[in-house]
């Protein structure tokens, strides 16, 4: 079955819950929302820990996230498949994640960082992020000090400013507010150089198994392909109506993230992703002692050009 | 009989051979004359001492004053505490927007349910286990069990067996609010004085009787004084439960700041915690003053 | 006041055979017999701590895990005074004396009860704005109010002055005289436990030493003189010696 | 005058015209004979009933049996709460590993402190509110928007005020256990009844002496009680407190657990959060009951 | 039993003008005036209710709160027995009694004290372990044992047998002999009152309608008589008519 053509027809009345808080904006924004062939309800669960709760709780269909929770979600025995994958057109230039550095921690690049404090949480993707920059800068565990600390909203940023650690990866979203707060007293925001930028949905494969919910999963997909190119093409409204409206930010503030995302890189095809998902999927076994996966099974194939169509307005 | 001397002792001093002189000693009268009204009893020596109006308001006031010092004289980093009239200004900007009152709103309206059924459940519960022996032994240990399990860890479980909806939310902070309730309750009920139930007892009292007339208002002061960990939690329980798909209330602004790294909205957030904990804290304890007006206690 | 309807009721009210209650090391009552008949009032006089609340306490059914042994009946309508006046202090008086009342005009009867004891006035106060003589009428109030088949009063007048007590044992008479509860009423007064009771116990370690028929004639010199002679004997055998009789006297 | 015929009316049959004739019914008396020794005194009306040894074992065992049938029908999906006997395993695992003591010894040492300072912190700022009312004035409000305040909010401030060393851990459990200390301690010393106040201001007690042999020991069923809240939240604060910067303890095992979905884990913690919950309860029972012998209680 | 060398003394111990007490509505003490000399024993008799213990806590600074005027002089040292016997349940009865003693052989003393009110058994017991006399008495220990300047005791005596009583009685005076404090004691018992008092005061409406000093012959007969003729009076002043007083009597 998991190869059989996706179903078309959705039978009326059939509802997906789709934990996707920022394309809800989008549609909602581009008028996309009425148009979308099934019942959605919106819940605002992201992230990896909620989101495999909830779909352990058959609270969710659909979940936004990033390249870690696909792996231990299969690690624990719950098997799910990606079934859309967007990246960012300059990786490097736009990187999800920054390295921050602790005012006065004197650290000018990156290979600066050995022998100090970093901020790690394992099963974060920040987490996964540290291991990846270690082993770029070719250190041991034991070259460096890693404090654990799980990276709950401004977690890091506070453990940096109060110089609990020396480094520690910030998102994007505190990147500005950080530098701006924290430059003058020698707080630095050194890239890594590394790609941080899969975006995934995901869902639990008995969701695919049932022929109205794949129907309205790929209907689904190619909504959000399409509120991909709307974000990208109303970068004004974008920023009115998701950032300073839902989520209480300031313009400027907004601005700076949009700029920082850079353009979205929808893909129609997913070698590229699935071979660096593989690269993941071996650091993180080797360092949690974990069985390899082969980083194929993670995706359901047949989803692979429908974001990709969408995005591009096929 | 009745007509015996007995009216014309009218008072102390005309049985006695020599009155008291100490009225006629100029000094020693004066000097109580003007001590007057004040004079006439005692200090009292033991006690928390007298009341003074809005006395309650010094140590808010005081801590508001080191906190505005402190953010003035720039000793208190402002990247990490906002200074009050940061978070002032943010405050009157978000109630201008709306989203405070909002948010505020939807917390209100899931916390006062929460309590409202951690009360329900709390009190009833506590009074079965307290009294009935077997009501106890099935109650009590999985209430134990039930508190002495992280709320966070719970969530899961609850968002298996009660979906993601506001009917989680609600119920996990009435199971949050209702474990002091009824640990107060049943402890309220299982004080009763021995005295009280024999009295009972020779009165005749029904089971319902009992419970209405005696055990229930013994267990008052207890409940109540559970009442106000559960006002109280009832509020920080928003805090665990709009993690889990909230899309506004309280708990929601002050995770979603935290992300953003908004440092003025979380103090702000804080600063509407502690206002809500403070006044229904003050709300309960007076209700408890007016509900307990048969108790003489040192409080008065 | 002699009832002379006693010794012929077939079955006493209350039936104690070999009443047995130890606190820790110490017997207070030792193997206790007694038998009060429908109507009859009893007094019961004895030093402080020889076991008087103890045994109202036993027939109340109230010493729950006291150890002992002995059987008794007693009726199971009883109405307890108890030595202190253990008001709820969280109900009014009025409330305080309805408490338990079956029936639809409870309220008034609290209230024609509290005028009887003479607290119309404190109804509505809490207990604890009560005097202790007030406190202990207050009782009184809720215990006659019950018209029980067995009445236990334990010191019920200890803490009234003259006139109020002369009142309230009228008061307690004239409701045995309606309703012919049987009565035990602890007190340490022997003039009143001679003018109220027929019949007067004296408990001193753990078994009633004295149990004596009160036969006042009606003749007031013959009475007065059997008066005396009663008191006299009750107060010897509370161990009031002859000098501090003659105090007494 | 001693030797009137007192001596003679020994029993109350001797002064009646008719002895009660009930003994000589041959029935009635084996009746009361064969109902002996029970049947002499009235049953306890109301009030809990009698205690049931192990009773208090009822209910937990009753959740587990619910839980093992529960798994073995498959009634529970064990993705979501893994089988009794899984956790068994996984704990047995653990215990051989050596990971679960050492994780439970380093938790223990930190509640542990953490608790002695909550305790410490709470009797006496809650004797310091409960007896002056300036004390009052100057703590009561600072604590109440401590409490009112989220832990997980506070510990940005805490980690900046106080490093993310053990210290930091420690205080953060002592903030979080103190608080209902103090709230019963000062609510104990309130409600002490006015009357033994008057005492002892006519026994003319110093202060100390008041405190000591009048106030606390008013206070102690509160204080007690508000310790069962105190060892619960020392064991739940773990959860919130290792997060930062640990790498053992039980917290950062069911963190760690959370993360890795490894489900078996947390309800093995979580099971052991139960046990500690349910024994540290029962242990500050046991010290009431043996604190408090002069209370006569509906509980006894 | 009348120590003359009363009105010599030049400055009274307690000295009251004019005081007023009134709970809510109710005027309870309505400008009282009475002065109490070192050494003098006063006893206060009244109605159930009429303010004699809201008069002995005036005296005793414990009134905090209760609204009225007037002034009064006390000394520091006073000592009270409250109506009900107030012991601190979390204290053993010897531990209730040298509460707040200072020095340094207290238990000694406390167990002395208690030795004399007949309650050496019950040292080590709780409170609530104690008969309501055995109570009372724990009381009177703890407020001897003090050697205050003034004692006021509001019917230290109301729940004891006639021997225990009388003993209590006999160690009173004994105890006023030896340290003359001024004592205000409040009784419901005329005979107790006009044997242990020098003057006996009845309050009523909220003032002292009666103020007797009692000065009994030292001739049996004659004494006899006279002290019929005072319990007469103040039981008249008690209210309690003649009809009444025939049982009395
Ligand atoms: N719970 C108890 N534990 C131990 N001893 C007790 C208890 N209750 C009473 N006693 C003792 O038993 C004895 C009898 O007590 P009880 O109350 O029956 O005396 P009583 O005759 O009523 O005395 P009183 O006239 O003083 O009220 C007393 O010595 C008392 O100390
Ligand atoms: N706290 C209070 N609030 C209101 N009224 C009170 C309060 N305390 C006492 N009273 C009333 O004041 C009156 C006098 O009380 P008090 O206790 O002085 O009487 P008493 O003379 O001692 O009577 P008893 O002989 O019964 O003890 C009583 O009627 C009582 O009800
Ligand atoms: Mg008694
Ligand atoms: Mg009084």
């Amino acid at each position: 079955a998991d190869n059989a053509p996706i179903p078309d027809k959705i039978a009326p009345g059939t509802k997906l819950v789709v934990g996707d808080p920022q394309i809800r904006v989008a549609l909602t924004l581009s008028g996309e929302l009425q148009k979308l062939p099934f019942t959605v309800e919106w819940a605002n669960i992201s992230g990896g820990p909620q989101t495999i709760e909830a779909f352990r709780a058959k609270a969710l269909d659909i979940g936004s996230v990033a390249d870690i929770p696909p792996i231990h979600a299969q690690w624990t025995g719950l098997d799910v498949k990606i079934v859309a994958a967007k990246f960012r057109l300059d990786p490097i230039g736009h990187p999800i994640y920054v390295i921050g550095t602790a005012p006065g921690s004197r650290i000018e690049k990156l290979a600066d960082i050995k022998g100090r404090k970093i901020a790690f949480s394992p099963g974060q993707a920040q987490g996964a992020l540290v291991l990846r920059v270690l082993k770029k800068l070719n250190l041991k565990h034991s070259d460096v000090q890693l404090v654990e600390l799980p990276s709950v909203g401004d977690a890091y940023t506070n453990a940096l400013a109060s110089k609990l650690v020396d480094a520690a990866p910030i998102a994007e979203a505190n990147k500005q507010r950080y530098t701006q707060n924290y430059a003058r007293d020698g707080a630095k925001a050194l890239p890594h150089g590394l790609r941080d930028d899969p975006a995934y949905l995901y869902v639990v494969k008995s969701s695919l198994q049932d022929p109205d919910k794949a129907a309205a999963i790929q209907a689904y997909v190619k909504a959000w392909g399409r509120a991909a190119k709307w974000v990208e093409t109303h970068p004004d409204e974008w920023v009115k109506g998701y950032y300073v409206k839902d989520q209480g930010l300031k313009e400027d503030a907004g601005r700076f993230l949009i700029e920082s995302n850079g353009s979205p890189d929808v893909p129609l095809d997913w070698n590229g992703a699935i071979e660096r998902q593989q690269e993941t999927i071996d650091l993180l076994a080797d360092e949690l002692k974990k069985p390899v996966l082969k980083a194929e099974t993670l995706f359901d194939r047949r989803f692979e050009s429908v974001a990709g169509a969408a995005y591009q307005g096929e | 009989m009745a007509d015996l001397s007995i009216a014309t002792a009218r008072t102390g001093t005309g049985s006695r051979a020599k009155p008291a002189g100490w009225l006629r000693l100029p000094s020693r009268s004066a000097a109580l004359a003007e001590a007057g009204e004040t004079s006439r009893r005692r200090k009292r020596k033991l006690g928390p001492g007298p009341v003074i109006p809005y006395g309650a308001a010094i140590g808010p006031a005081l801590l508001l004053i080191l906190w505005s010092l402190g953010s003035a004289t720039g000793f208190i980093d402002d990247r990490i505490l906002s200074a009050p009239w940061t978070v002032a200004s943010t405050g009157w900007e978000l109630i201008q927007d709306g989203r405070l009152q909002e948010n505020l709103w939807t917390s209100f309206v899931r916390s006062f349910w929460g309590l409202f059924w951690g009360i329900v459940a709390g009190a009833s519960l506590g009074v079965i286990a307290g009294l009935s022996r077997i009501g106890e032994y099935l109650v009590d240990g999985p209430i134990q069990i039930k508190r002495a399990i992280p709320a966070l860890a719970l969530i899961p479980l609850l968002m298996l067996w009660f979906g993601i909806g506001e009917g989680m939310k609600i119920l996990t902070i009435a199971l949050i609010t209702f474990a002091p309730i009824y640990i107060q309750t049943h402890d309220g009920l299982r004080s009763t004085d021995a005295r009280f139930i024999e009295l009972a007892e020779t009165l005749d009292l029904s089971n319902a009787q009992f419970l209405r007339h005696v055990v229930l208002p013994a267990a008052l002061p207890g409940f109540l004084l559970g009442l106000r960990f559960g006002v109280t939690y009832s509020w920080l329980a928003l805090v665990v439960v709009e993690q889990v798909n909230a899309t506004s209330g309280l708990g929601y602004m002050i995770n979603l700041a935290r992300t953003y790294g908004q440092t003025e909205v979380i103090i702000l957030c804080l600063a509407v915690y502690a206002a809500l904990g403070l006044s229904s804290d003050w709300l309960v304890r007076l209700i408890t003053r007016k509900a307990l007006p048969w108790r003489k206690i040192l409080a008065d | 006041m002699a009832q002379d309807s006693r010794g012929l009721k077939p079955e006493p009210a209350v039936r104690v055979r070999g009443l047995t209650r130890r606190y820790g090391e110490r017997t207070i009552l030792d193997g206790v017999d007694l038998d009060i008949g429908r109507g009859e009032f009893v007094a019961l006089l004895g030093r402080s701590g020889s076991g008087k609340s103890t045994f109202l306490r036993a027939l109340a059914g109230l010493d729950h895990g006291v150890p002992g042994s002995g059987r008794f009946e007693a009726p199971d309508a009883v109405s307890v005074v108890f030595q202190d006046a253990r008001l709820l202090p969280w109900k009014k008086v009025a409330d305080n004396v309805s408490l338990g009342l079956k029936g639809d005009i409870v309220r008034e009867r609290a209230l024609r009860a509290l005028g009887e004891v003479e607290l119309t006035a404190r109804a509505e106060a809490w207990p604890m704005q009560l005097s202790g003589g007030e406190q202990q009428r207050a009782a009184l109030a809720r215990s006659l109010v019950r018209e029980p088949e067995l009445l236990l009063l334990d010191e019920p007048f200890g803490a009234l002055d003259a006139l109020t007590r002369l009142r309230m044992q009228a008061l307690l008479l004239d409701l045995c005289a309606r309703h012919q509860p049987a009565v035990l009423l602890v007190t340490h007064d022997v003039d009143e436990a001679i003018h109220l009771a027929q019949r007067v116990l004296v408990l001193e370690q753990g078994r009633f030493i004295v149990d004596l028929t009160i036969d006042l004639p009606s003749a007031p010199a013959e009475r007065e003189l059997r008066f005396a002679e009663v008191r006299m004997q009750l107060l010897t055998s509370l161990g009031v010696t002859e000098k501090e009789l003659r105090r007494v006297a």
